[in-house]
């Protein structure tokens, strides 16, 4: 054990999570965003693709899309701890941008060598990226990836890849004989159609891809390794966006079990909605606390990374889950409507929680760690 | 001989056979447009004409209203509305569209309302012709149902209303509404009175319907405000001031703890998506791949599907067992349970049903891939209408603990 | 389906669960167990045998031991409806007597073919008997059962069987070449040494038996048809059991919470002691439902017997694990004394949600029943 | 070099070095006496002697009361306490029996008392050769604690009580008592004042300690009787009246949010039977038979496990994170839930156990062939102590949704 007490959350850290939610809370508010993504409610609408540009070009501006980059190829190489301090600020504003996609290629690119460097590159220039790698069952197993890479072109369907809609370049797993290796390439180029999913969240974008017999860049011929180890660092920075979501989820429901009147008391005053409450908070804390822990695992004890951030992401999409339906249930009939913000931290949680394996499955990994 | 025949009485028996006659040759087609998941989310005219249209000829072949008396409309029978849904559930007919009026409205008034009116009311309502809505709940006035605020002044024979009701399921479609309201500030619980208010007719006349939209994106229920509306005096129920005790009738029979059965159906739903049922999620589970297998192998998975079919299988048990007064120490024991437990194994049903989809959970409405059509996550949000409305799962928690085991009031 | 709707519990049913009823909170109440089982609270007590013989002997008397005795062999022959009401109010009292395990080995006798018929003539005439089947590891498969017969002589060690110092006799299950076997034989049969377990539970007495060499009767050669049907009886009846103590726990509790005052209120005022206690009414109504389902399952449509009996055990089993935590969690420090009587039946409840396989257990049989 | 010594200040590395060569040297062999499995069940006079040596070796060696002023018989160090618990829980050394002294008298009297009191006392405590116990509960006040009637009477520069105590850990070893108790019947918090009052020497005149018998069987908490005791003013801590506020100091400790670190260990205990870790339970379940494999190989029971295993982590994770405040929204959120987690945890720990063993959970402690000696089904009855005494989980979650989340008070 050579972690530091701190997780190694320095100054600078704090000061990026700091301004974030400055930003955020500033220019993001809860109406801003609905008044952004909920403009049509019905339940048979199509894809969608709301998001506020000019704030993320801002964003890209302060450097937070190439926060994962290393310093040799341009980037700022800050500590997965300070990462995650950030993503907690985006979690707790929903706010729809594709920086955790970005981000989540940017550790995969710097765990793949030499071969990653070029796109961490454009990365570190403004590129912004997301991962294909599941297939339709929703299987995030490096080895069930449904693209192949045959002569080097790559075809096949890659289903569930997040905020498509938003990012410049893709990087794919592709089967490539009897391993399997990365492709990076510009969503535009030839021979990929973008499908976009009507999906539930209205805070994200998400779609399949269908390459047919697409060119694209190859990072590395066998991605196993820095599958390994950048898969800790994904779940991390996940789990984190659901840790700050669900503080969003309960300050908000706090407010309202506090100002809303029934029997002449607050709704607080009864236990039955205040240890609800208190059980998401300690839902919410437990995570948090998991996840500064993977991070600063990953940062520094690298063998470990795995098994804290399995507990991690455990923690969080359970607690996803929990503090979604408690934030429903004790708002009442209000939580039940479309007008109400509650919803849309509902559906970001519940698509959150079964991104890259829910707590079931992490536990089971997290088993065969420990238990052998 | 079905287990359902074994207790009939000549009665029942004859009428039971009556309604499988009927129903072998009346089953109507499923429609073409998308139904919604419970008469509370009806949203098109589409959608309602096709299920009036079922109601309208189950009433007439005497399915509906079976133990009320002939002289409001009813069958005049003995205990045979339990026979007609049962077969009706097997025959897997659609649900039916009037389900504020047959489960809360019809029983209220049957029980409150001056024998002309019930004559005037009732059989409009058996038929479907008339839809009801429920004026309750406002924007103060959620669990605490007696401080609603919408207020009646007398004007000689009439009563003028103003107020502002919300979550009015249905009242987009309702030709009337029961109405809770104020007709005295003095007081909390004695200062409330009950009407019945026909609205349909005084749209734009100080009655204003507004939608709202749930959770799910989809509309169904309103706001209803009141504007200097008139109503006639012959239109309460029971005495002034006693509109706690009427409301009280109302939600014994929304909770199914009512003396009279509700005329249901519904069959034909559970039926095309298994909505709810373990049966579906063993469905769902079968076609879902996880690890190299399907769902329904994997061993924590099956651990909570035998949960919720144990929940489920607990709960139509409760509701044999409810009837066998020598296994029943208390008498409202397990009725008072019973909206407690089925709103909370729906949602939980929905929420296992998002887990074993996994990924696809995302998928809603208008994605061509979403499993089963998107239907989960959509039932998953309109499981907590069920856990909240009617008493929220909160509030029958204090019902049981209070009236049941004697404990001392919570508020 | 040919299940009466009233669960077939006639009149006479009644009356039965009515008059034990009756009988024990006359005669057995829970200061009367207390002061006869709770003498030496010490945890490294020894096996201990506190029971009362004269109020059996009554209970003998009346023919409640002979219940499942079919007629011909000089019994009742009970619906197991109505056997399942007298054990929900035996497990009310938490009272201890060889009743439950007799009338397991009854049920498995009846199954059991011609060779049944003299013990369960002993039966009818007074012997008690409990079943021999278990290993170590607390397994109740037939196929693992620890004891040999061989040359007509069983060999090897049963692991919990319960109430042992109550009972006349024993029905064995024991291996015989490929296929299992019932015997029956008297406890005190030359080559037979019992002993006794020290337990948790006051309630009840448990031990090993060892069989060195041991001449029995062999009810039958292959026990796995009898055993499959009676095993569903058998989980009926530990579950009604349960039920009835779980009733116990949860009307003490309440008695307790609404005179108990605290903060000027009495207990069942606050919700988190409302809301747990209804939470546990739910639990013992849903068991209690699925009990008489399970028995009037068993009655009247066998093959379907064993898909209600694991619902019903499942159901009772988990209930006695909430009801117990939540029957001490209520009554606080009162409830963690020694003098209170709620560790009776907390003690009891925790026994029996082990006995005959556990909620999951139970789950994992009806998912292959249910799911193949 | 270690986490844990990475932040070290210089004072805290060369106390961390000191530390851990005398503990190289002198951490103590194990008992022949069974040790209970915490020192609030400490039932006779050889499990006292052994764990009192072992206190006051180490409090000799500077290990207890590290941050306490020289003059009260502390180390007069800064921040040390914590640095001594990490290398003693290291070293697995036994625990410490003077419990309730050390965590929660210590802090109360270090506060609330006059100098002379403080020097007099504390010295003795953290040595051990003084037990204290608390007297906070009585029959009729145990949540609602500010209900306490035992009373004291003014006579001079003397009180005289009388009154009843109940749960009272360590009282038949003990020399002192905290005392709560009312001065003032008019008023009820304001009618509070707060006494340390030294029972021993009172035994037979004014005092009578009788064991009460916990679930489990063991002894080690018991009543305390006050029959016209008579005390000294000088025991009085804070000010008439001032009672509630100086009991609020305590139960702040015995909460873990206290300023001062409380000397602990245990290490010992954790290791000889992993009490309540999920590595205990991995253990078990490797060494646990099921269906012709291990329970380690179950699919459910690994999944509990995981959970469980998480649950801890989290909870060591969260200590981490308080101490770090950029990271930390209120400063109270994290320290107010340790009581509330780590008891829940201990308990399910326990019941987890149980299930694993599942028939063998049966066997006690008197029983040779009990799975890890019978401790299992102890430990979870045990665990009901922690979850109800010092403010049950219910008034903890109370606490926190009142102080944390500023939601209204329940009462």
């Amino acid at each position: 054990m050579t972690q530091p007490d701190n997780f190694g959350f320095t100054e600078e850290a704090a000061l990026l999570k700091d301004s974030a939610r400055k930003l955020l809370a500033e220019k993001f508010t809860a109406d801003v965003l609905h008044g952004m993504v909920a403009g049509d409610p019905t339940p048979e609408r199509g894809p969608a693709l709301h998001w506020d540009e000019a704030l993320w070009a801002q964003m890209q501006e302060l450097g937070w899309g190439l926060l994962a980059v290393p310093e040799a190829q341009g980037g700022v190489g800050m500590p997965l701890v300070a990462v995650a301090g950030l993503c907690e600020e985006l979690g707790r504003a929903a706010f729809p941008c594709p920086l955790l996609p970005t981000l989540s290629a940017s550790y995969l690119l710097g765990a793949a060598g030499a071969g990653g460097e070029a796109p961490l590159e454009a990365i570190a220039e403004g590129a912004t990226a997301s991962l294909a790698v599941s297939d339709a069952n929703g299987s995030w197993d490096l080895a069930q990836t449904p693209v192949e890479c045959i002569d080097g072109k790559l075809n096949g369907t890659a289903c569930f890849v997040q905020d498509i809609g938003k990012v410049s370049h893709l990087l794919v797993c592709a089967r490539n004989g009897d391993t399997t290796g990365l492709y990076w390439l510009a969503v535009d180029a030839p021979g990929v159609d973008v499908q976009a999913d009507a999906i539930v969240d209205l805070s994200r974008d998400q779609g399949r891809v269908v390459f047919a017999g697409v060119e694209a860049m190859q990072v590395c011929a066998d991605a196993s390794a820095a599958f390994a180890r950048a898969m800790p660092a994904i779940w991390t920075l996940y789990a984190a966006d659901m840790v700050g979501a669900g503080e969003w989820q309960l300050q908000t429901t706090v407010d309202y079990a506090n100002q809303r009147q029934q029997f002449d008391r607050p709704l607080g005053f009864f236990q039955a909605v205040k240890h609800q409450l208190v059980d998401v908070m300690v839902d919410i804390d437990r995570a948090k606390s998991l996840v500064y822990s993977a991070a600063c695992a990953w940062d520094t004890e690298p063998e470990e990374a795995a098994r804290y951030a399995h507990m991690a992401q455990s923690a969080a999409s359970d607690m996803a889950a929990s503090a979604s339906s408690r934030s429903v249930q004790c708002h009442g009939g209000i939580g039940f409507t479309w007008e109400c913000f509650v919803h849309l931290f509902f559906k970001r949680q519940k698509h959150s929680q079964m991104l890259w394996g829910d707590g079931p499955w992490h536990r089971a990994r997290l088993a065969s760690i420990v238990m052998g | 001989m079905s287990a359902d025949q074994q207790k009939d009485t000549p009665e029942q028996a004859e009428f039971r056979a009556h309604a499988q006659a009927w129903l072998a040759e009346n089953t109507p087609e499923p429609p073409t447009v998308r139904l919604p998941q419970s008469p509370l989310e009806i949203m098109t005219t589409d959608q309602l004409s096709y299920l009036q249209a079922w109601q309208k000829s189950a009433y007439d072949a005497g399915l509906v209203g079976c133990d009320y008396p002939v002289e409001v409309g009813g069958g005049g029978r003995q205990n045979c509305q339990r026979i007609a849904n049962e077969e009706m559930r097997r025959a897997r007919t659609p649900f039916m569209p009037n389900v504020i009026g047959l489960g809360m409205a019809a029983p209220t008034v049957f029980y409150h309302a001056q024998e002309e009116l019930k004559q005037r009311l009732l059989p409009k309502l058996f038929s479907g012709e008339d839809i009801w809505c429920q004026g309750f709940s406002e924007p103060g006035a959620g669990s605490d149902l007696a401080s609603v605020q919408t207020f009646a002044e007398r004007k000689g024979d009439k009563w003028v209303i103003n107020g502002h009701k919300v979550w009015t399921s249905l009242a987009h479609f309702a030709e009337w509404m029961i109405l809770l309201l104020r007709t005295d500030k003095s007081v909390k619980h004695d200062g409330l009175s009950y009407f019945v208010v026909p609205i349909k007719s005084a749209l734009g006349k100080g009655v204003t319907v507004r939608p709202l939209i749930k959770i799910t994106g989809e509309t169904g229920f309103n706001e209803v405000i009141f504007e200097d509306l008139e109503v006639d005096d012959s239109y309460r129920l029971d005495e002034l001031g006693k509109g706690w005790q009427v409301a009280m009738t109302t939600l014994a029979h929304e909770r199914g703890a009512g003396e009279l059965v509700t005329p249901s159906s519904g069959g034909m739903k559970s039926e095309s998506t298994h909505n709810t049922s373990a049966m579906a999620l063993i469905d769902l589970a079968r076609r879902t791949a996880r690890n190299g297998a399907t769902a329904a192998e994997d061993p924590l998975v099956r651990d909570q599907i035998m949960q919720q079919l144990i929940r489920e299988q607990g709960l139509a048990e409760n509701n044999r067992r409810g009837r066998v007064t020598e296994l029943l120490d208390h008498p409202m024991r397990l009725a008072l349970q019973n909206k407690l437990l089925m709103s909370e194994i729906m949602q939980d049903s929905a929420g296992i049903a998002m887990d074993i989809e996994g990924a696809a959970a995302s998928l809603y409405l208008g994605d061509g891939s979403a499993p089963d059509g998107g239907q989960w996550p959509m039932a998953y949000m309109n499981s907590f209408g069920f856990t909240i409305a009617a008493g929220t799962s909160e509030v029958q928690r204090n019902i049981l603990g209070e009236r049941v085991l004697g404990m001392a009031k919570s508020k």
